[in-house]
């Protein structure tokens, strides 16, 4: 864990160094003349050995958690960040909310229901849902929903209605890959002894089902879920340009067609880190569900 | 001995595929795609590249995508001669609303050009005349029918000349666009009232902008334009004050005519009485773009008015492009460094295993971006942040079997006979795994169409104006977001594809799966 | 006959099972019957269709692939077959109850042992926490697990294999069942821990007077439980008759098999006998006896004909065209 | 499973970098960042507003409600993209100008009718040979910070503004003035090496606004103090409060504004930018905010017809082309140039691009800049098009790259065009790039070929609106000709131009240039599009100048 972090601050720093493009020249332009260019290099301290830099740049980021400054608006990257990490946030966290709602009763219902309408359905749609490009069923959504229906504002953030619509699309995918994990684990569960044992004692059908099978069907569920958690950063880059949520992702793809390599960098970081944070996150939380884990 | 040959891997592996009906008819829509990439272009019904309306000639359509049509007009001088339009003074044309349709003088006369569907009207000037012509612009919503206006006043000119004292009652006919014809004053009097009088409201907007703009349009004007010559009352009856030339003009809201009396017996210079059209009402077609699904383009055009159909059959090459040769890059690396980490173990396999951690801890699209953003934007760039994205999962499998494999005994033979490593690797171990990559190649492929979509939807892509599908998606976005076909049949292909693709796939999947009965 | 009432009366019950498109008949035709107070011995090798049997009592077979083709399962003279699901569940756990097999994945990993035992008290008996907590320790005290009070609040990972199958002992027997079944409950377990297990329940039998079917394959257990027996041959009941008669003057060549095959203490033989070949595949013998191929008297009549069930002396049936009297 | 060392080493890590991030965010912002040093190229899309303050002189219908109705009420705008500096004198996007255009006032402004008004300058008046403009100063003006306005602010603010070493974007537009010299307290001349009669209109730009000079020293004496953020002290009706990145600028009523009769009707007014179009209608729709400019002519119809939304639609002075590099030979031929001229149709370009919003441009400058004198159009026509190529030195075509910004409007001008080119046998490949990436790339000036340009004379007369563009000393990397057109004899019309006092001859000489530059047709002459701008019905008091610029200052709730 630790080392694969070491690797990655590695990669985010060099990123500027290797790309094509002087930092300088892009932050000041064309104009100014050779000599105050110098001087700017030397202040900047990019004449220093990479390694002094590096230890610069860890100081700089992990000490006193700064950033550095956009080129394109000059304001402080990590007060940015900060700001904007809420909307993605919430965003993240509204959209598993609906994957795992939806994803846990489809997957439920055609696990129970095997092989009748109800299940091919869940399938057909599931694997459909699957092959759908996110930012296409954000914009069909947005067409729907918003355009015609005019039950949803089309884009951008505000009010809890703006919050709908993204994290619905953004939901939409990972629901898909639950669904598909649910009805497997439910249909192991199943097949276990103890579920005859529960029917045996006379125990209601729904009952058996919601609260034996489910309890045991959804710890390989919420592991799986953890890691789709970490996809979903990805997928909100995409949802965000579509719906202009001012998340870290349009941040991050204004960044990349700006090259504005100071937030490229800090996002390519922090993604990750987010990435590896969450998966730390679903280990723990196994063990809190497993019992037999927890004792260990 | 046949049923003995009937029972190998293979044919099993067959026969447990083609049971599954839907996997089936899946591979048959993925060959089908095969076929649209390659030889799509050749059946394309338009150039994708060009707009429709300049292929219609060629095509042998003659639909009457008129966009713009010049207007025919001359001047009637006094005398009755006709004046062509070259020679009218300081010609002016003006539209009533510039948004449906502009006019504008060229060297070959007078040209009206259509923007939007509706309907307005062009004011042609010169001087104290003016005529007026209708305007109507037919787009996908059919015009409500619109009701006729006078289009020019065509008044009696007297030939004899006139002396002090006479009177002389003028007859004029104000024609109307839809031919009819308006010969009393009093009727004029009250057409132009009821059609200028409600323009007349005062503008609330609260914008302040120049001055310079609207000038008033006046109403009915029956007056003398020589007051010490003739003057002429209500009913329309001139009288003659003094020798001379007068003049009485005619207005009714933005045409006007005026009639010419010789006062005494001095020949008098002959003018223009009036501007007359060859006809009084155009008809365009807003034939721009977007025009709705139809017979003609299936699909219906886009904000460039391009056919859709043919750029999404254009797109498909490009789009399988990415698919294949990415996740065939993504393969055969991944597959290879699979092989080696699992086989040989020890520094390679820990490498190895920590560069796959490495790539892991990126969500799969952020990958993409973050090479794209190390490379910069293009087709190639995208193939290749794609085939790194790929690599990881093919190590991870490979190494997976390969280590599984590894124990078998018929390796641990081979060893001791002294096969070298690299042989063994390439003919005993890689076999086994190829049913295991063969099922993942097909379903990551619907997954790099996806990501390579989805790079060239955030503008990561290459040419943003070629016929690919993310892009086309990422123009619909912002050209035609209430435009429903525009963005739709994109993104229609791209979902068929990679769902045929990934039913393919699951169907090659349960085939091997041990489990499921024959 | 009449004096103890039969608690349970199974006459011709037919089980099929649908696989890849055909019908086939796990249970075909049997009848036995148990009296109450009385335990049942149900003998046969795996796949005679006697763990089956055991589910359709309980109306637990699965409904899409398996169906209950025919014949009545009366319970206290009730067909169970007609009773809805809602009838059907108050008496599962409370009238007939069941234990089965596995004990290790019998009990649910993610719920204590307690909360598993009230659930049955729960169900069937309308008390309140506290009343069922009570009842659950005095079930474990009375199944012989030590530190009850403790054991309530484990895991069932935290329980041996043994003390787990007492567990659910406890739980068939939380509401006095008229009749438990046990399906190969010892099967799993290693002999020491069988023996207490089989005593156990010998000691319930005399206190709670339940009446007990025992499905077993094991012929020892049998002789040490069981009051009557019924052995079971692809699908058919092809031999019923008391204990002691069973195992001095059997009659079904494959009884005589079965007894063959067991090592005893006072014999020295090399090798043990063996029946030769095995069970048949459900469904793929249409007429004649059905363990025609393996039996050493097979006759031409065996392969043609089906044997029905020959009456011996009082309480003693056996199908098999040896004892036909014509 | 992770073992528990392990976990514990990442909890603490977590935490670590939690409170790193928060901790970042109470220190004083960039402690050392680099502040305004930008010599940001004076960019073609320099359609920045003049801050046409209010109209003392024609008193409108509508307003006759005098300035002390307490209308209050808060104002909230949409804009198109974040503003980049809050100090005039470092700004050239259209966006900054509009929020500094409250704060911030100069000497003069325009009008509706582009005429020059006084505003801090009470009169002004040229010397004989136009080589000084003298201005005597309004007395009783005092910034936001409280200090006074005399003559020593204006040569304050335009000696350090002409200052190169202060690396200011506008410093080169100021580079017509020799010496600024204080005559007393409220009278300054303006000195400039040649003659100029145009000096008035460059003092009535946007960029001459006066700055307390409080804000210059702390400038000086700390190289880090940031003016683009911090330094928003002017004259003007309303005062900066904050402005916090991607999410809004706000100002404030100024209470004691020098001109009473046109205090701040409002309380407050809220900057928000929005760069999706879509998004900004919408929030109009639900009326999260009162106005928004500029608005996807898409979407204009549709707005029109909704009661509660006004919306305004009148030519610009912005002039779209397509630029080309003479370095590359394939321009040289004349024949080559025109025959672009006559393969793309204007109409067509105005009817499916913009939906109507727009005019042909028949000048190199617009109807509305001061001397525009119009040219005839080069008609659309294939044929001749393509007997012009076959004739020319490029009869079997060629390949270009074409260079536009990568907003929506840029993009869909740049892919008519291209493909109508394409019908000549000019195979064109688009690329898009963000606007700052472009001017970087003209101004480098290496690998240009062909670029969408949109220029709009701030001053809006025509020696700015030409000079820039086609003067042979303002090739990259020193201003906008980024296509190396040299053409001496224009040159010296310009400064002929320029030094004629007697106006009616000027306009004679500038009609004559923009035959020249039109024969020569150095750009092929595309649109000029209509400045569409939609608010709220109840918010009335809006000032729109023919150069599209939005004024508020008398924005009021009906």
């Amino acid at each position: 864990m630790i080392p694969i972090l070491f690797i990655i601050t590695i990669i985010a720093f060099l990123f500027v160094h290797l790309t094509p493009g002087d930092p300088i020249r892009i932050m000041y332009g064309a104009e100014i003349d050779q000599e105050t260019y110098e001087q700017m290099r030397e202040r900047e301290g990019f004449n220093d050995p990479l390694v002094v830099q590096y230890g610069r740049y860890m100081y700089n980021m992990a000490i006193q958690g700064d950033f550095g400054q956009s080129y394109r608006t000059r304001s402080d990257v990590s007060e940015e960040v900060l700001r904007r990490f809420g909307y993605t946030f919430i965003l993240t966290i509204l959209s598993m909310f609906w994957a795992i709602l939806i994803g846990v009763t489809v997957g439920i219902i055609s696990a129970t229901k095997r092989n009748s309408i109800l299940d091919r359905l869940g399938m057909i749609s599931t694997i459909t849902a699957l092959s759908i490009p996110e930012f296409w069923f954000g914009l069909m959504m947005m067409q729907i929903f918003a355009v015609q229906f005019g039950w949803f504002p089309t884009s951008g953030s505000g009010t809890w209605l703006h919050l709908i619509l993204p994290s619905l699309t953004l939901g939409f995918g990972v629901a898909a890959t639950i669904v598909r994990f649910t009805r497997s684990s439910v249909l192991e569960v199943l097949r276990e002894d103890y579920v005859r044992t529960a029917r045996a004692k006379g125990q209601k059908e729904s009952v058996v089902i919601w609260s034996h099978v489910l309890r045991n069907a959804l710890i390989p569920v919420v592991t799986m879920a953890g890691l789709q958690f970490g996809f979903l950063i990805g997928g909100a880059v995409v949802v965000e340009q579509v719906f202009a949520w001012p998340g870290l992702g349009s941040y991050l793809i204004d960044g990349i067609l700006t090259r504005d390599y100071p937030v490229i960098q800090a996002l390519i970081l922090l993604f990750s880190f987010q990435f590896l944070l969450i998966n730390l996150l679903v280990d723990i939380s196994y063990g809190f569900l497993n019992p037999q884990i927890r004792y260990e | 001995m046949d049923k003995q040959k009937k029972n190998s891997p293979f044919r099993i592996f067959l026969r447990k595929f083609l049971k599954q009906r839907l996997a089936v008819f899946a591979f048959g829509l993925v060959i089908m795609i095969l076929l649209v990439g390659i030889f799509g272009p050749l059946f394309a019904p338009y150039d994708p590249h060009r707009p429709v309306t300049a292929q219609y000639a060629d095509k042998g359509i003659d639909v009457d995508q008129l966009t713009s049509s010049t207007v025919q007009l001359e001047g009637r001088l006094s005398n009755g001669e006709v004046v062509d339009q070259s020679e009218l003074p300081q010609l002016q044309t003006e539209t009533e609303n510039r948004r449906i349709a502009s006019i504008r003088r060229t060297q070959s006369g007078v040209q009206i050009s259509a923007n939007t569907s509706g309907a307005t009207e062009a004011v042609i000037e010169s001087g104290d005349v003016s005529s007026v012509a209708e305007i109507l612009v037919e787009g996908e919503v059919p015009l409500d029918d619109v009701e006729p206006i006078v289009s020019q006043i065509i008044i009696a000119q007297p030939e004899e000349a006139f002396s002090i004292g006479d009177e002389y009652q003028i007859n004029f006919e104000a024609l109307k666009t839809d031919g009819s014809e308006i010969t009393t004053i009093e009727e004029l009097r009250a057409y132009t009232e009821e059609k200028y009088g409600a323009d007349e409201e005062e503008d609330t907007s609260g914008f302040q902008s120049g001055s310079s703009e609207n000038e008033d349009s006046a109403s009915f004007q029956l007056r003398s334009l020589t007051e010490d010559v003739v003057t002429v009352n209500e009913q329309g009856v001139v009288q003659f004050e003094e020798e001379g030339e007068g003049i009485v003009q005619i207005q009714s809201g933005d045409v006007s005519s005026v009639v010419q009396f010789q006062v005494g017996n001095e020949q008098v210079e002959p003018i223009l009485t009036g501007i007359y059209l060859e006809s009084t009402t155009v008809e365009l077609t807003d034939a721009y773009k977007h025009q709705t699904p139809s017979s003609m383009h299936i699909f219906g055009t886009d904000h460039q008015n391009r056919d859709i159909l043919s750029r999404v059959i254009h797109g498909t090459k490009e789009t399988l492009l990415i698919g294949f040769v990415s996740v065939a890059i993504g393969t055969v690396i991944g597959t290879v460094l699979g092989l080696l980490a699992g086989y040989y173990g020890g520094w390679l396999d820990s490498l190895v295993t920590r560069m796959t951690d490495v790539l892991l801890a990126f969500p799969g699209i952020l990958l993409a971006i973050a090479v794209i953003a190390f490379l910069g934007a293009g087709l190639t760039n995208i193939i290749f942040a794609v085939a790194v994205f790929t690599i990881p999962v093919f190590i991870r499998i490979v190494r997976a079997s390969t280590l599984s494999l590894k124990e078998m005994t018929y390796v641990e033979a081979a060893k001791s006979i002294g096969v070298p490593n690299t042989v063994i690797i390439f003919r005993h171990i890689f076999p086994g795994t190829l049913s295991v990559v063969m099922v993942y190649l097909t379903m990551r492929i619907g997954v790099a169409i996806l990501i390579g979509a989805a790079l060239s939807f955030l503008g990561l892509g290459g040419d943003i104006t070629a016929p690919e599908w993310g892009s086309m998606l990422s123009a619909a976005k912002d050209n035609s977001s209430n435009i429903f076909h525009a963005t739709f049949f994109p993104g229609l292909a791209i979902v068929i594809t990679v769902l045929s693709f990934n039913i393919f796939g699951d169907g090659l999947r349960d085939a091997l799966d041990p489990k499921l009965k024959e | 006959m009449t004096m103890t009432k039969n608690i349970l009366d199974i006459k011709d019950l037919t089980i099929n099972f649908k696989s890849d498109g055909k019908e086939i008949s796990v249970v075909d035709g049997i009848s036995f019957h148990i009296k109450a107070g009385e335990t049942l011995g149900v003998v046969g090798e795996s796949g005679c269709g006697k763990s089956v049997t055991s589910l359709s009592i309980m109306g637990l077979i699965p409904s899409p692939p398996g169906r209950v083709a025919g014949g009545t399962i009366e319970f206290e003279g009730k067909n169970l077959l007609d009773f809805k699901e809602k009838d059907m569940r108050k008496v599962r756990g409370n009238d007939i109850s069941m234990i089965f097999q596995e004990p290790m994945t019998s009990l649910n990993p993610v719920f204590t042992i307690g909360k598993q035992i009230n659930e049955v008290l729960l169900l069937h008996n309308d008390m309140n926490q506290t009343e069922a907590r009570n009842r659950s320790i005095e079930m474990l005290k009375l199944v012989g697990i030590p530190r009850p009070e403790q054991i309530y609040s484990n895991y069932p990972y935290q329980l041996s294999g043994g003390m787990r199958q007492r567990v659910m002992i406890a739980i068939g027997l939380a509401c006095q069942p008229k009749l438990l079944i046990a399906d190969e409950p010892t099967t799993a377990l290693d002999v020491t821990i069988q023996a207490q297990i089989l005593n156990l329940m010998q000691d319930l039998k005399e206190k709670t007077d339940t009446s007990i079917m025992f499905i077993t394959h094991d012929l020892g257990v049998v002789a040490e439980m069981c009051d009557r027996v019924v052995v079971m041959y692809s699908g058919q009941v092809v031999e019923e008759t008391d204990v002691d008669t069973l195992f001095n003057d059997p009659k079904h060549p494959y009884t005589l098999g079965l007894l063959g095959s067991i090592p005893k203490a006072t014999e020295k033989i090399e090798r043990l006998y063996s029946i030769r070949g095995q069970v048949p595949q459900a469904g793929t013998v249409e007429k004649g006896c059905r363990f025609a191929d393996r039996c050493d008297k097979v006759m031409d009549r065996c392969r043609e004909e089906d044997p029905p069930l020959f009456q011996m002396k009082q309480g003693h049936q056996c199908r098999c065209w040896l004892y036909a009297e014509d | 499973m992770l073992s528990r060392k392990g976990i514990w080493l990442l909890i603490v890590l977590s935490f670590m970098f939690i409170l790193a991030a928060c901790q970042s965010n109470d220190e004083t912002p960039n402690d050392e960042s680099n502040n305004g040093v930008t010599e940001e190229e004076v960019n073609e899309t320099e359609n920045d507003n003049t801050n046409a303050g209010n109209t003392n002189d024609n008193e409108e219908v509508n307003n006759e409600t005098d300035a002390s109705s307490e209308s209050g009420g808060e104002v909230t705008v949409g804009i198109e993209a974040e503003p980049t500096s809050m100090d005039p004198h470092n700004t050239t996007d259209g966006n900054s100008a509009t929020v500094q255009s409250t704060m911030f006032e100069g000497l003069l402004r325009f009008d509706e009718d582009m005429n020059i008004v006084n505003v801090l300058a009470e009169d002004y008046d040229y010397s004989d040979d136009a080589t000084e403009v003298t201005f005597t100063l309004r007395e009783g003006v005092t910034f936001h910070d409280g200090t006074e306005f005399d003559a020593n602010v204006v040569k304050e603010n335009l000696d350090f503004v002409r200052d190169s070493e202060n690396g200011l974007a506008r410093s080169s537009f100021f580079s017509f003035i020799d010496e600024v010299e204080v005559e007393d307290d409220f009278t300054v001349t303006i000195r400039s090496e040649e003659p100029n009669s145009a000096m008035a209109s460059y003092m009535a730009h946007s960029s001459a606004a006066m700055k307390s000079v409080d804000e210059i020293e702390k400038k000086q004496e700390d190289e880090d103090y940031n003016l683009d953020r911090e330094g928003a002290v002017g004259t003007g009706p309303f005062q900066f409060v904050e402005w916090r990145d991607s999410e809004h600028v706000i100002v404030e009523k100024f209470d004691d504004y020098w001109n009473e009769e046109e205090l701040a009707r409002v309380d407050q007014i809220t900057f928000r930018p929005v760069q999706e179009a879509s998004t900004r209608v919408n929030m109009l729709q639900t009326g999260e905010v009162d106005l928004i400019f500029p608005i996807p002519t898409l979407n204009a119809a549709e707005l029109e017809e909704e009661e509660e939304i006004d919306l305004f639609t009148g030519p610009t002075t912005d002039v779209f082309y397509i630029g080309m590099n003479f370095e590359n030979d394939k321009y040289e031929d004349l024949d080559v140039r025109q025959a672009m001229n006559h393969a793309v149709n204007k109409d067509g370009l105005i009817a499916q691009v913009l939906d109507g919003y727009g005019t042909i441009a028949d000048s190199a400058i617009a109807p509305n800049v001061y001397g525009y004198s119009g040219q005839p159009i080069y008609e659309y026509d294939v044929e001749g098009a393509q007997e012009l190529m076959d004739g020319s030195e490029q009869s079997d075509g060629f390949e270009a790259t074409l260079w536009t910004r990568n907003s929506t409007e840029f993009i869909s001008v740049a892919e008519y065009v291209a493909i109508q080119l394409e019908e000549i046998g000019i195979d064109v490949e688009v690329q898009a790039y963000e606007s700052g990436t472009l001017f970087d790339m003209l101004d480098a000036g290496e690998d240009t070929d062909m670029w969408i340009g949109r220029w709009s004379p701030g001053t809006g007369e025509a020696d700015y609106g030409l000079r820039p563009n086609f003067a042979s000393d303002r090739v990259p990397p020193n201003f906008n000709n980024s296509g190396f057109y040299i053409n001496e004899e224009l040159d010296e019309m310009f400064d002929e131009a320029l030094a004629t006092p007697d106006e009616d001859e000027a306009m004679e000489i500038y009609a004559e240039i923009q035959q020249k530059i039109y024969e020569d047709a150095p750009w092929v002459f595309l649109h000029i599009p209509d400045a569409i701008i939609a608010k709220n019905r109840d918010l009335v008091g809006i000032y729109v100048l023919p150069s599209g610029a939005v004024n508020l200052n008398l924005a009021e709730f009906q």
